[in-house]
């Protein structure tokens, strides 16, 4: 990657305490392209108008832009638009189906599955629904490079077994999971699969039929788009034998106070005004990386780990965590008796971000018995050069401090 | 002899090139509008009502020697415009005509650009309901 | 108001149709200053990052710009910070009360008060609740101004009732409900009062603590912020009683398989990544309104609605529906054999943008025997030659298509 | 003589402005840190954390001649040079001087641009706490 991609993000040209910024804090949140930003100006400057109901003409085009967004997720996730829904992010979708789906179909007894490495927001929606329902909710082990034993999830499998929820890619550690054949055992005991894409939309090509994951969930603010949006995929059929979430206008096709009647996909699950900026900023966001290039990103990514984990290594006394075979561009590491704090506050005074802590996986963290990491996370707009720099950062910290 | 789909395209799409601003063209629709024969009052029932108009479209059709015959109404002048102009094209011609069409006049002369809401206006609803009489006579 | 004002607003400065714009659907959704829309820019060219648990530079902006906002919030509806929850808008507020208080403290038998103007997003997650809880869901009539017949209220209100939930202002008509009568009178029988202020906050000054409301929810995009982004008040106390909405990142304390417990308020309600830019943008627009001060804004629409009013009923075989004494700055009308279509798109076709239809608020129009209307709404940058001008227009399509 | 709290912050900001670099005054914190003698390992006990604090903090105090004296210790060095200089300023004060003092020293020195999360950094916890254990020996 060069110049040209990083002249598209405004943010990364500025000085952090006298240093130019290094941005690898990618899996908290993702930086935002010029066509991205333009986007939302665009739309407040030119265009900005409640949508779907609308008889003028900036109803009709704010429409026309949203419902292209949505057409674009669909086309970029192989989806129909109609299986689309927009939610605030990750977090929301994993509650919509826990509620929807969840509420509707869990009874008493039986299990949900999620891994020891999930997000919180892929755990605490499933433990709601479980006290709720008296369900019980089972967890596939990993292993101390921090990958699921398969052989123990396939054990967890039973009739029991009515939802798997499982991320593609820990956002703590980086594993990429096997979720093709995760769904595909789940789907032998009649399960449905939740897949959280938070991690994985930004990194590579996510095709949800030929995954046959029956939900996948995303956020938009992490796939270089603005805040506050998200996707929930789901099978047509599961969606409309959902009950709605919110109630509210849109939702809705005909109400009295005799009785109301739900509107159809995808219209059921978006109660009320959209987030129709929003929407339109991921559509631009995923034009945006599919004229680079999901494959192109990848490779350059997996360079990018590569080159900084045998970089990071040379720093005295650092250890990585999370040494999956499979992994993407996620460094998670610690120094031998420094405080994560120390290196974040020190890493920051060269103006290099990197987060700190148990990054929304407590579980996992006292499954490896610490209480968090050091996690620099790549994106496409990162370079060897930056990596290098931390590194040396690092160095002078470690010598500074022992 | 009844005029072809197309060759009654082509004049609508003439006739509509005869203007050459907006405001002279919404006003011919309205005068289509205006002009089209109210429906017997005895199609006016909640079970001739095509679905997913914004206005009330009453629509109504028949058979006769192989042909399909189309008389509609609304409430709303310019939807009964366009209705007029999908009675041009589509009424009396051979049910397979009808469902074989894809209706490129309105394209041609973006009526899409007149309707204020591309999802609701109807003018979809109203093209699947006449074919479906169509299919359901052929 | 001036050019001044209207220079801030850059949407304004178009042509629709061969026309200069005049955007009159206001109550649908607000157009944005400049103040929101760099606001908006400056937070993804400058410091985009994820908040609350970041440990560098970016992180630590954001977070104070996005705790400004709250606070911004707090002292514009006078209630504490950690009474303000960020919500998608006001068909989230309403949802999040119908079911985390409500599914928690509604029991069968239980009444419910909405009146019979509300919109769909104040009356659908009551109906969800109610048939859930096997409540009932009360409603009070009008009468054929558009007005809540108090005493009907009254003979409404029993022990039974545990919740009353109405807006301060009819989106449809404008009709401004004398709720702070409404709230005392619930309390009396000891229930809690919902308040829509999805209407009043970009109109008037809207004070928590002398209505005495238990909630209020209001949408940013309709006080001039960007979308996606809206406020749930709630008494703190209630707050802290009710069971937490979605789960996950945020919103816990600590999180193990063992159990998990939540987070202090306002981060209970507030799972996953924010819509931190939204945030900020409401934050700006709030200043901005204080800025020109809502006394004045209010006079000025108040002059506007006058004016209208008088300007509108010149126009052959018009009616206003809606004629509540104390009203908003909507107005709402039918024209004799003349359909709302019609208007609306002719109107289109001279660039004024009104909105046509039920307005999310069928129930109204079943009561009022209509099915919609056309609604000219007008903020504070609207002008009096804007009504001038719509004026002529109906004038023209009145006689056009009589 | 003790010194006065106000004269012990003087002295820490006139040491702090001796520093030109951030780089620096981060320094200095961190000598600070490295210095303080490590806590009595009876009080690394959970029942001396002090909640709040992204670090372990642990904090013990005693009472002699009505001074309070404090001990701290962090497993974070940057945290136990803000420990470092809280006990320089408060250890040996008086209970009412201890729970009185604004400890503007620490905005002078801004202190809180060298710790990236305000709301997680602990500062606030640990004043918290010895203001408490301060009104306790009170
Ligand atoms: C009175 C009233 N209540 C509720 C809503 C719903 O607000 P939103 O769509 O922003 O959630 C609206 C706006 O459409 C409204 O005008
Ligand atoms: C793997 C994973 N799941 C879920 C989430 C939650 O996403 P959000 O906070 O955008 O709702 C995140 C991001 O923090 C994540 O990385």
């Amino acid at each position: 990657m060069n110049d040209s991609i990083r002249a598209q993000f405004p943010i990364l040209h500025q000085s952090v305490n006298g240093k130019p910024l290094i941005y690898f804090d990618n899996a908290a949140t993702s930086q935002k392209p010029l066509a991205v930003i333009n986007a939302i100006k665009d739309y407040y400057e030119q265009y900005n108008s409640n949508i779907h109901r609308g008889a003028h003409h900036l109803a009709q085009l704010a429409t026309e832009k949203y419902e292209n967004a949505r057409t674009a997720v669909a086309q970029h996730i192989n989806a129909s638009e109609h299986e689309i829904n927009f939610v605030r992010g990750t977090t929301e979708a994993v509650n919509l189906v826990a509620t929807s789906y969840g509420r509707k179909f869990i009874k008493a007894g039986d299990e949900i599955i999620v891994s020891e490495m999930e997000h919180h927001s892929n755990i605490v929606p499933w433990q709601m629904l479980c006290e709720e329902k008296r369900a019980t909710l089972r967890v596939i082990p990993i292993n101390d490079a921090g990958e699921i034993i398969f052989e123990e999830y396939l054990k967890l499998l039973s009739e029991k077994t009515k939802i798997v929820s499982i991320a593609y890619i820990s956002n703590a550690i980086g594993s990429i999971h096997p979720v093709k054949e995760v769904i595909s055992e789940a789907h032998k005991v009649g399960a449905v699969v939740f897949i959280d894409g938070a991690q994985a939309l930004p990194h590579k090509k996510v095709d949800v039929k030929d995954l046959d994951c029956d939900f996948l969930g995303f956020s938009g603010h992490k796939v270089f788009a603005g805040t506050g949006i998200g996707i929930l995929y789901g099978k047509a059929e599961l969606l409309e034998a959902m009950n709605p979430y919110m109630g509210g206008g849109e939702m809705i096709k005909s109400v009295s106070f005799a009785g109301t009647t739900y509107n159809d996909l995808p219209f059921k699950f978006e109660a009320g005004t959209p987030h129709i900026e929003g929407g339109i900023s991921l559509g631009a966001a995923i034009n945006y990386i599919n004229e680079i290039g999901l494959d192109k990103i990848a490779s350059y990514e997996d360079e990018l780990l590569a080159y900084g984990t045998e970089k990071f290594l040379e720093v005295e006394g650092l250890r990585i965590v999370g040494t999956a075979k499979n992994k993407a561009s996620v460094i998670s590491f610690l120094v031998n008796n420094i405080h994560m704090n120390d290196i974040g506050i020190l890493l920051n005074e060269q103006g290099i971000a990197i987060r700190i802590g148990h990054h929304c996986c407590q579980p996992l963290m006292d499954r490896l018995k610490i209480e968090g990491t050091c996690r620099a996370s790549f994106a496409f707009y990162n370079t060897k050069e930056e990596i290098d720099a931390t590194v040396n950062a690092l160095k002078r910290i470690v010598k500074r401090l022992s | 002899m009844q005029k072809s789909i197309t060759e009654i395209e082509n004049e609508i799409v003439e006739d509509f090139n005869l203007f050459d601003e907006r405001e002279d063209k919404i006003d011919y629709l309205i005068d289509l509008g205006k002009k089209l024969p109210h429906i017997n009052s005895k199609y006016m029932l909640d079970d001739f009502l095509v679905k997913g108009c914004q206005s009330k479209v009453w629509l109504h059709a028949y058979e006769k020697d192989g042909k399909i015959f189309f008389e509609a109404d609304s409430d709303s002048v310019i939807t009964k415009g366009i209705i007029a102009l999908l009675i041009k094209v589509l009424s009396g011609q051979s049910p397979t005509d009808i469902i074989n069409n894809n209706l490129e006049f309105i394209n041609r002369i973006e009526l899409q650009s007149f309707l204020t809401s591309k999802r609701s206006n109807g003018l979809n609803s109203m093209i699947v309901k006449m074919k479906a009489y169509a299919s359901a006579f052929a």
